[in-house]
């Protein structure tokens, strides 16, 4: 069966939720209000339906989504844990949901509150001086960061035009680096899987503006060399940037600041729980060390007689990287799960993260090939190499995991690592589930040899099996009236 | 803890696996110079219940819409999301999901991006949508760096000034991360002065933060006239109503997405919607779905154009986004698909039929719109206060009514001018409140 | 794979929500307060999961049952129509869901508005004199009304001791004249379906009761002589109960009270669309004529000077048949139904209920046999004699049915037809729904002749497909704690 | 109209294919005298958006016990939802399926119906429960058919007075339904005389209506001694504490499943439940659900020993029971899992420690207990109040707390008498208003 669209069901003529005209005031006639060339003429195309069609076509659609909700969901490097109900209910409070962004901050002393105990626990936990709630996800919190470090650098006088990434480094980072103007120069790995530290200190020099680190990095090794690293740019002059993809391995462990950085930005929706949503929303608060934090994107939330209120004094910031204030909706559900762990229980929360990706990969090392022989963090990447060899690639694996009911690992990712598949199992998973998942691994690894097909052709139970997306690519349907010009 | 489900005896046995008797085995590799050594200073964990009894404080302690009739706008409205709009959008396999990597388990997503994509395009005029944005803002930063990424030496990004402020705050950040610049045009004319070779796009919002409808037409052709990209940034819901400005020829079309059935949450999450023409495809930012065929043929969707995106092209790629608002996104797509074409243009003309209904009556107390009273509106205006705007919304938050934005806290030159959105929510009762509360502090 | 259950997800000393103790107050000894022999010492029993267990189980449970949310549901008798998601929104408003009963009337003048505005709608509708909300479901109305019908005929002195009830009729109508001490007479159908109206006039006595009746019936059909048949059971001294489970065929069209009925039932969770909730909570308000008001149960919900309040004075009241007053979260939702439709729009319900019936018939008498040629109301049987003839019962197409993506009809219901497959589709659905279970049930026929086994075996789809029901009834399993004794 | 999908076209086109020209044609089986022929007298149609206004205001005019402290009890706890049970019970599968008449299609229902019978049936310490009743005091009643339907020329019931008012008054309608009598005992001792081969149930609540938990006992032995059977209606989470009924030898254990996961809701829908012996398993009323093997062995659930009920015996089923509370009973299922039992004794505990906090402050005011102060009590418990009642809880609620009930509003022989409940949610803080203010109410 072809997956269903709702343009499928349109009716001419069926209606959904109406709205009638105000029957107390005088109609209002739209072609004596606007002039004529400017009135819309075009159908909107929007679909006609009735409420109950809609009811059932989205509910079927959510039924072909996998979520944490349906089951283990070991994405690599995105952080799939159990999202608390609670959160998304308090979320949801109408004194949350319903306030407009203009309102007088008098009229939202609730909220202010909450947002500055929030930024008061995120400076806490990642050693920084201050915070900014307002970019929107990590990538966002990325472009925040570099554009400070350029401005706290342009500032000094210094014109540095480079930002270092290391090869194993998410493609946020080069891309940001870009996207703010920075050349970008990729640092090597060294055997161990951490950055090279020989050839950083080559390379950096009077342009390095800055590095910008995972860590763990997105192999999901600890970089052991972090205090040399931070030296050497240092020396050089360059600032260090913390992409906190991985924060979830190490609260309550080591603090960012505490290691040298001089920017960090957290990923709510990983680290702290807040859904994914199918793509986001995200949330990606930057923190600064106190040098840089003039220049964090105004407005700022500040402490006044009268409560907290909205500082919209500019001076040296960067300006404002979206609209208002950030991703409120996320961020109460950041601060409900930070109230709800308290010191000990994030703490716990990353030693359990830590604990269940050895567990499991010590297991999967039995018939996966590991390419650094180290204590992970919250994450490994397995290197599907001699499994090609046998005739199946990392892909053919993760499609076939789909067929033993869990969701795959990262595929490719990180590039260092030939045929990489990036498990996180992340703390809210149990024994019993990683241990289906080893499980599951080994029959396959089984398969490859026994019943090669049965790997190659997976998945076979999904709605839908492997797609061309090759040919998808080459000629693009992006719309319902595409598709319809096309039949 | 709270969401772990380890039980003491699993915790031991997997300990036992790993052959090391503490978890602080595992962390040896982080510097001992660096390892925090004290609890971090956080408040004692709350219950469930607990923190539930705080949240509804903190929650309480906020006015929000449903308890005072709002004329707040701006790009956000207090619009009516019916109920099935959360019912659908909340289910769990759409909210615990992320980006559909795996396609053969995303179909839910990835169909509902489709027609996403589908419902703004055809709302725009366009040709194609992408998948969301964070907000409006950056949707329209995103849309001057498309245009400075055209090339072709063209340094400057012109915006017409009724450009919601925080939108050009974002364009001037992100531009600026670009080395160029950003001219802010006070009038068509200062525009039309101000473009020229060096301008890669014109960027205009329609209708603008005083209401007018009138200005896109002849700032999009100027845009084309000079090479220059045309970049409109629209209230989604006064397409309803509006010529789109694909049609008039914009080659980018952005807007803030809140208004379709997403609750305003203080600003965000919300979302922004990019389309464009055809020759941009490309060169879009951000996730895109397509059709495609699975080996038995079912049609289906998958993420496509990847080779735009910082996964695969990283330093080369068009943007840096990653994540996007993809459950807000959705919420709109419930919502559109509820409402269907005849309910949006409901939504809107109820709104310009109380909206108009409102000025009426102010204009009986002898206000007047700017910046023209006889500038064309829908259901958001600026009027000229006399006195103390900040007075006139204090005067009525006693009154249990949250009034008009005043202008002026955005920009000096619009001291005194009260924007006033009405939504299809306010009745004549709440605008009759109003002009009185008005009246009695115009006589005060 | 076999129907999980949550005790198997149990892990000894694993936690979900937790309650901690009182920190600010003396920690509580049981020991020390209640007798040692009152204090439990057997475990409870319960699962020990965490809440990402309990999340995931639900979920997956859920996605094992179909719902009107699912697809087409016409089950015959039940009204299975669209259940609007503004009503269970609106039930969820904490002015209506954390409301305490013992809470002093003062405080709940707005649940009372809309509980005095809801009575006086159904009387409308009912062409009834007046109502009470209590009753808990349709059975439990009828149990209420009938009880009224003896508490009012013994207090004229008349010790009448049958309850006439059709053959076609709900099993809860003679269950329920029996549950309330009458004897059950059963009346015979005639050829057009309806009411043998002679042999009533025969049956009829000075020990007549009352009659219970359905109208339209459990056929679909709406009785004819109506009015002969009032008449005679008024002559004979009995009185009339309506049976609301079919008030969905004639809201503003005809009226029970206009019909001669003295006692209705309405079945909110059918005619007014709250949702059935997998077996309930329903709500069956009853409505009475002038001359039963005085029995109804209490308390009764009146106007003083001070505001709405509930009247607990007895006086002939037959009593309580609840604790409390109803369901009260049902009727917000069948107050906001009603609310939505007015007038106008409930009229169109049951016009547009009776059309897509007779629509559906018309189309299915092609190929199956219809017992009464007859208009129907909001429903109607069809008889598979002849299926079964050609060697598919009316269970094997109900099961069949299920593969075509459709929930099946009520079977082997009404008893006064054989092989019965009875099907209401309602008004929420639309022609393209029908005309696709239309052409369903065509290939269907067809297959009972080309391809039987996939009648007679079906479903083939579901999670678990036909289960031997005799053998579970023989050795019945009911707990956990029997099935693990069991394994 | 509202949520009829039909376009006038495929309207006409159905009116097309019956070969009729208007629905009015399918109505003409109606008499012409029966006939309504004007316009029900409704108030006009709302549409979404104007009726979740007009709930919301009548939602408004309500106090909820999230505004203030309650200290009402009586079966009905205000306690602690987590947010998964909302979260999940209100899915659509759940909430808008039917009795699962389709095993196939149902078995998610069927399931969680095993799974609440399971629970119940522990935590009351019987054989087996059934599917859910509309509430505990139609559980009592049920019990009582069940008891007098076990024949031998029983024709009385009897119970002893702290049973919830309600469920007295449910009983009495039922039993005298059946042309049974039902008696109420004052005492232990009263029972004791009033009780003999007449008798079919004595019909016990544990804890009762005082609070009082030590009656139980001696109540089933004196039961069993005449040949009754012994029924206790208990609070289910007060189980998570006490020896469970079934445990002493009740043979029917009922309650009000309220405090398990549901909302208060002003009385409904909440659900009853119903746990027996194994002797009357197939003289349990309503649903019942069994483990069954399908034709390839897989495990799944049925409706199971279908023969007692209405639709299969007809007059001759145990019970008229048809829809029964299976969402409620789900969400107490949720509930169940979400705490587990460390959970619900924490619940209880807590609930205690609270009470008894309370208890001992107004002790110190001079306050004493009814009806003995000294007789053992979990978190509810009833005060000898010198004055009117009435007058100290309209003192509380101008100081917006809930107070306790006034029992006299439900037997005058309890006139005086002051129930107060303290569920895990009320704090220190909430029991000390309280005190202050019944001591200021008392000084006054």
């Amino acid at each position: 069966m072809d997956v269903p669209l709702i343009f499928e069901k349109s009716r001419p003529g069926r209606r959904g939720v109406r709205f009638e005209p105000h029957s107390d005031v005088a109609s209002f006639n739209l072609e004596a209000h606007i002039p004529a060339e400017l009135i819309r003429r075009t159908p909107l195309g929007l679909p006609e339906v009735a409420e109950n069609d809609v009811v059932r076509h989205y509910t079927a659609l959510s039924t072909l989504n996998y979520g944490v909700d349906t089951g283990f969901y070991p994405l690599g490097s995105c952080t799939m844990k159990y999202n608390p109900k609670v959160n998304d209910w308090a979320a949801g409070l109408p004194g949350f949901a319903d306030v407009h962004p203009l309102q007088p901050d008098s009229t939202v002393q609730g909220l202010l509150t909450l947002l500055k105990a929030l930024e008061d626990g995120l400076k806490e936990i990642s050693g920084m001086d201050a915070v900014s709630l307002q970019p929107a996800a990590g990538a966002h919190g990325e472009l925040t960061g570099i554009l400070m470090i350029k401005a706290y650098l342009r500032d000094r006088g210094e014109n540095r035009r480079t930002i270092l990434v290391p090869d194993s480094a998410h493609g946020t980072n080069p891309a940001t680096a870009s996207m703010a103007g920075f050349e970008v120069k990729v640092v090597p790995s060294n055997t161990r899987g951490g950055v090279d530290v020989d050839a950083l200190a080559q390379m950096v020099d009077e342009n390095t503006a800055g590095l910008m680190l995972t860590n763990p990095n997105t192999l999901g090794l600890f970089e052991e060399d972090i205090l040399a690293i931070a030296d050497i740019v240092h020396q050089a002059g360059g600032l260090l940037y913390y992409d906190g993809a991985n924060a979830n391995a190490i609260m309550g462990r080591v603090r960012p600041g505490d290691m040298g950085f001089d920017v960090v930005h957290l990923n709510l929706h990983k680290t702290f729980s807040t859904p994914h949503g199918g793509g986001g929303p995200g949330s990606g608060p930057v923190g600064v060390t106190a040098k840089l934090e003039p220049y964090l994107p105004y407005p700022r939330l500040r402490q006044g007689s009268e409560g907290l209120y909205w500082d919209y004094h500019v001076g040296r910031s960067i300006g404002k990287v979206r609209s208002y204030y950030g991703n409120v909706g996320v961020l109460v559900r950041a601060y409900a799960y930070l109230r709800s762990h308290g010191q000990e229980g994030l703490k716990a929360v990353s030693e359990t993260a830590v604990l269940n990706a050895n567990y499991l990969l010590k297991q999967l090392s039995e018939r996966y090939r590991t390419p650094y022989d180290r204590t992970v963090k919250h994450e490994f990447v397995l290197s599907l190499t001699p499994q090609k060899a046998r005739g199946a690639r990392a892909l053919d694996v993760a499609k076939r995991i789909i067929d033993y009911g869990f969701y795959p690992p990262t595929v490719y990712f990180p590039l260092v690592v030939d045929e990489a598949l990036m498990v996180e199992p992340t703390e809210t998973e149990s024994k019993e589930t990683l241990d289906r998942f080893i499980e599951a691994m080994r029959a396959i690894d089984d398969e490859i040899d026994q019943n090669p097909d049965v790997v190659h052709e997976a998945p076979h139970h999904t709605v839908v099996r492997r797609f061309d997306e090759a040919e998808a690519a080459r000629h693009p349907v992006l719309t319902w009236q595409q598709l319809k010009g096309e039949s | 803890m709270r969401y772990i489900p380890h039980t003491p005896d699993e915790y031991q046995a997997m300990l036992d696996a790993l052959n090391i008797s503490s978890v602080d085995e595992l962390f040896e590799d982080i510097p001992e110079q660096a390892r925090l050594k004290r609890p971090l200073d956080l408040p004692k964990a709350l219950s469930e219940m607990e923190l539930s009894q705080h949240l509804s404080r903190l929650a309480g302690e906020n006015l929000n819409v449903n308890e005072v009739p709002s004329f707040l706008g701006g790009g956000y409205y207090d619009r009516y999301i019916p109920a099935a709009v959360g019912a659908l959008a909340s289910r769990g396999e759409f909210v615990t999901s992320y980006t559909p990597y795996q396609a053969e388990l995303s179909q839910g997503t990835l169909a509902a991006i489709f027609e996403f994509q589908s419902m703004i395009q055809s709302l725009t005029g366009t040709y194609a949508a992408q998948a969301s944005m964070y907000d409006g803002a950056s949707a329209v930063g995103e849309a001057a760096l498309l245009a400075l990424g055209q090339g072709r030496g063209r340094t400057e990004v012109a915006a017409l000034k009724g450009l919601h402020p925080d939108s050009l705050q974002v364009v001037k950040t992100y531009v600026q991360a670009r080395g160029a610049k950003l001219v802010v045009a006070d009038s068509l004319e200062d525009l039309e002065a101000q473009v020229g070779p060096q301008t890669a796009a014109v960027l205009i919002q329609y209708p603008d933060m005083l209401g007018q409808v009138t200005l896109a037409p002849r700032a999009i052709e100027r845009a084309h006239q000079v090479g220059a990209l045309a970049v409109a940034a629209c209230d989604p819901v006064a397409l309803a109503l509006l010529t789109p400005p694909g049609e008039m020829g914009a080659d980018i079309v952005v807007g803030e997405g809140q208004p379709l059935g997403n609750h305003l949450t203080y600003g965000g999450p919300t979302f922004g919607y990019f389309a464009v023409q055809k020759p941009f495809v490309r060169k879009i930012p951000g996730r895109l779905v397509g059709v495609a065929k699975d080996v038995e043929g079912r049609r289906g969707f998958v993420l496509t154009l990847q080779a735009r995106e910082q996964h695969i092209r990283r330093e080369k790629a068009t943007s840096n986004i990653c994540s996007n608002h993809s459950l807000n996104a959705l919420m709109a797509t419930i919502y559109m698909a509820l409402v269907g074409s005849s309910g949006l243009r409901e939504v809107a003309l109820r709104s310009a039929q109380m909206a108009h209904y409102l000025e009426e009556r102010l204009r009986s107390l002898g206000l007047e719109r700017a910046p023209s009273p006889s500038a064309p509106f829908l259901y958001e205006f600026a009027i000229h206060v006399p006195g103390d705007v900040d007075d006139l919304n204090r005067h009525l938050l006693d009154k249990k009514i949250l009034g008009g934005f005043h202008l002026g806290r955005f920009d000096q030159s619009w001291r005194g001018l009260w924007q006033l959105a009405v939504s299809e929510r306010r009745t004549k009762a709440d605008c009759d409140r109003l002009v009185e509360e008005v009246a009695q502090w115009m006589s005060r």
